[in-house]
């Protein structure tokens, strides 16, 4: 059994690990840099180690310090949070070898998975849907209409050797496909110096949709819904709700036993995260996260499960604390990333921050590890909380959204808070209108507004 | 290691802070580290029982973070300080029952070993910067160390 | 249809109701004393309104004042709080007479439910059980025993003239009836100049437990289950949870029924508490509360309805957002109340706060109208925030409770929180192994045990 | 009327109590209550709309805080202030149309009316405190004040 669970990682998902282990009579060990010595999670550990100096590279990614944190404090589990050493199936290996647990799945695992290549391949396998694609090449217009017909249009013809968008081309309908396939091929000759070409279905305004799951070693696995991750800068996602409002109860049903089908397929062991693209109701695997997500919050909120919970049970060998029939949707939930970023230029504004108060109240939740006075370090990325809003259903969330961000003060360092006020107020978010693409769109218009004023 | 009750330190970190405002940070937050964590650990202890265990894991607070001692005033700031390069255990002597590679008065040349950090089975000789008289002592023998606790003060 | 709210109250509750006029698009309007010109509520409502100096009877007491700043901000409702004027009569009489919403019941009912003697004989009538007495005088020991053996013993003999428990006798059994009987009505004789006395039934270790209701004005009155609220000082609750360990569902769905049954034959309008002593399995009815209380957000948690949101829905004439059969009860919830007093003597303790850092995470919610900065002014009720958590058992709510207690940093004013670590140690506590008395013994124990050392 | 955006209002709060260490609070605390309350008002109007209005029921900005004029520095702090003792409506003349009791320059008796105060359908005479001579008029004609609020200042 596990008894004292060092927890690899800083800032709001140390706190949300040590809170957990708090809950269940686990003692803590935080590991920091010399740039977090007077961190939250540091203090409120049971203990706490420090790895090395400000740079991750010598300290939050530093694994023979962190094994020598395991055994100087007797740590028997290691959770890795998000980020840093999470994905990293060496340092899961290191610690097999170390006799110490691995909070999360195995090795083997997070290194398939780490393949996009054979990530996809595995996926096509366990019965996931993926882009619909050629197999290989294709040789004329009369195979590409072939391939382009099974798949349905758009399609995009892309360069085999290609790369940075160039010798692609989509073909709207069948009739653009004959010009497509020879521009495309020309192209890629002309700039590669060869001119294979195959063909992908093409997403015009997707949806990123993912599916959570917990797994336990027993052969259970359970999903718990979806989240729609859509609004991202950068690929980053900026605010996460569920459920989406793209999916019924029918498709979130049939999309969950696909996926649990998969999970259970692969023997795998944990929480995850199977990653879609989304659009006129098809599904197109993306990639899975072999680890606890930012965003999970939102699928507590609705599930009023702790997944942190259930991974050190799973950790810990015991049955997931729930079946799949046990899983009640209720309620929508929404989670904003309140990052130390200029709300307009996204420029990161470390520093200290002056003034910290959250808001609280009927359906807020907040996984924060700032405070007044804490310093927030250059060296990291710039999350400093998370606001998680739960409400009986989307526009009671939005409203309840909108006052706990009127109560959030953050003084000393940029936020992002001002970010979500805009959102709030923008119809299409309020109808839930957008795509993967619409955040970006959104954030130009109001550059523009603004440079016009 | 530092070892630290949850509010105390929160409400201790913003005093620090809130007082930085006034010039006093760096040496604050420096002895703070070191000295304040140790001070209350035994506390700690005390308040990580209020749950009785029904459960089956039980919490088991680090015993060697209360038993390690009340470093000095502020070493850290002492410019003959020499710190841990590393994680890990802090061995005073080339092993076990040997005499101590260095005592307080002992005159030390550049390059001579101090004491050694076990990581991961590795031993690891930590050598003086410089030539110069052992003043002080800060760790004892097989204490765990972090990364930039102060072993030792060479004048 | 109501625009705007004034809230007739301050500090944490004047708070909760303005988030719920937000989160319903609802105007807000706070009032304060030149004490509270900088409080929270102050702050955050959409207008605000002085209405004098410092001392209640001046400012949150004076009811021209806050009939004159409806007038000025053109409020369409009053929503009173708990305290204050929210079981004052006359003020929601003087609401009705300038056309001004009260968000709450009758005068009437108000005025039934304040006056104890026409409660009980309403509460009678209306099927609640009562603490069981004998029809007035009880004559001779023959007559005694026929009425202790109707109600079951132990029993007390009261002199009818009595008070401050003189001419007061409890008869264990049957075997001490004669002599008790005797006794008190010799001492009633020798202290009234009365020697009339009568039986009631004597209630030796029974616990407070509470049943939430909400009506409507369409007929319809649901329960939302019980609180216990047996941890009290001096008649303040000190800690609610729920569910009280001693119900399982038939018991709570029998005096359900017979409250809500209650509630129709009234025609009770708004939210309300039946507050009920409990032991071996029966009812006793003490008094019903015609507001909104302070521990509302325990049953909150475990009902995941928004009881101020259904207050504003009834007071517009809609019907409730839900039905009796929609109420699952989910979890286990525990609220601390976190006064501005010394911990072991609870002594009060103004002055300005310093440090305010509240807990967060998964299963916690803050109520609380404090920030670092603010005033605890000398002159209202000493309560500065509740701590309310949420989990899917006792025992993990108290574990999420701990932790969350070690989370939380106030500084520059005492507070009882030190009062709940204590509590969450002690093995009677962690047990629910305990009744209306059990808190005052457990402190007096407390403060001997410190004497001693 | 204050009206304020929300956490613009805690952060001026805690700011605000914050410097009061540094000794200011009295001044920053009175001074801060009318200034800055008034100055963001229209500020909070906008915020107030971040949400579209697909419920029944529409927040309603209450137009008269924003329209009220801006105050001068700190009347409060004027030894010659007349402050408002209820909750009302300043009305400046006894009746519509009819000359002002007062205006800026007037010399006034103790015990002389100044303004009139509607509160619950009652017309309060606001008097002068002591002879003197007003030298500023902070209400406008129908305008709601709270209590305590400066009305006008006599010197």
């Amino acid at each position: 059994m596990i008894s004292k669970i060092l927890i690899a990682n800083r800032g709001e998902i140390a706190l949300r690990v040590i809170r957990a282990c708090r809950e269940m009579g686990i003692a803590s060990v935080a590991v920091h840099s010399t740039a977090d010595n007077h961190a939250m999670h540091v203090g409120l550990a049971d203990e706490s180690v420090c790895l090395g100096p400000a740079p991750a590279a010598n300290s939050y990614l530093n694994i023979p310090a962190i094994i020598a944190a395991c055994e100087i404090t007797g740590a028997d589990a290691v959770h890795p949070g998000y980020g840093f050493l999470s994905e990293n199936a060496k340092f899961a290996d290191i610690l097999e070898a170390h006799g110490i647990t691995f909070i999360g799945p195995t090795a083997d695992h997070i290194r398939l998975m780490g393949d996009k290549i054979a990530a996809k391949a595995k996926a096509i396998e366990l019965g996931i849907p993926v882009v619909p694609g050629s197999d290989g090449e294709v040789k004329d217009v009369a195979d590409a209409l072939k391939v382009g017909r099974e798949m349905g249009f758009p399609v995009l013809v892309k360069a085999a050797s290609g790369g940075g968008g160039r010798g692609m081309k989509i073909a709207k309908t069948e009739d653009d496909l004959a010009e497509a396939f020879t521009t495309a091929r020309s192209e890629a000759k002309a700039a590669f110096g060869d001119d294979a070409v195959y063909i992908e279905k093409y997403l015009e305004k997707p949806r990123h949709i993912e599916i959570q799951v917990a797994c336990d070693t027993h052969g259970n696995a359970v999903h718990l819904g979806e989240r729609d991750c859509s609004l991202q800068r950068r690929h980053q996602k900026v605010l996460e709700e569920a459920p989406s409002t793209v999916l019924d109860d029918a498709a979130r049903a049939k999309i969950g036993k696909i996926v649990t089908n998969a999970m259970e397929g692969m023997s795998y062991r944990g929480v995850g995260t199977i990653e879609f693209l989304y659009e006129k109701g098809e599904f197109y695997f993306i990639e899975m996260n072999t680890r606890l997500q930012v965003e999970h919050p939102v699928t507590e909120a609705i599930t009023g499960i702790d997944l942190v919970r259930e991974q050190i049970r799973v950790a810990n060998g015991e049955v997931l604390s729930f079946t799949q029939d046990d899983i009640v949707l209720s309620g929508h939930a929404m989670e904003c990333r309140i990052n130390a970023e200029h709300p307009e230029t996204f420029v990161p504004s470390p520093g200290k921050i002056q003034t910290y108060h959250a808001p609280g109240g009927l359906g807020v939740r907040i996984d924060s590890a700032a405070f007044a006075g804490c310093a927030i370090p250059p060296y990291y990325d710039s999350l400093i909380g998370k606001l998680i809003v739960h409400a009986a259903d989307r526009e009671t969330c939005m409203r309840r959204l909108d006052r706990a961000l009127r109560e959030f003060a953050i003084d000393g360092v940029e936020t992002t808070l001002p970010l979500f006020h805009r959102l709030l107020a923008n119809e299409d978010f309020q109808k839930a209108d957008y795509d993967i693409h619409w955040l970006e769109g959104f954030l130009q218009s109001e550059a523009e507004k603004k440079t016009v004023d | 290691m530092t070892k630290l009750p949850d509010s105390k330190r929160i409400k201790e970190l913003a005093d620090l802070l809130d007082k930085s405002s006034l010039t006093e940070i760096e040496v604050e937050a420096e002895g703070m580290r070191i000295r304040v964590a140790r001070q209350v650990a035994s506390q700690m202890v005390t308040s990580q029982q209020t749950i009785a265990q029904p459960a089956p894991i039980t919490p088991t607070p680090a015993p060697e973070a209360a038993a390690a001692p009340v470093a000095a005033a502020n070493p850290a700031s002492n410019a003959g300080a020499v710190k841990s390069p590393m994680v890990g255990t802090a061995y005073l002597a080339p092993e076990p029952g040997a005499k101590d590679f260095v005592s307080i008065g002992s005159t030390v040349k550049q390059g001579q070993t101090l004491l050694i950090i076990e990581a991961m089975k590795t031993m690891n000789p930590i050598t003086a910067p410089r030539d110069g008289k052992v003043t002080e002592i800060i760790v004892t023998n097989e204490q765990p160390v972090e990364f930039d606790e102060v072993l030792l003060i060479i004048e």
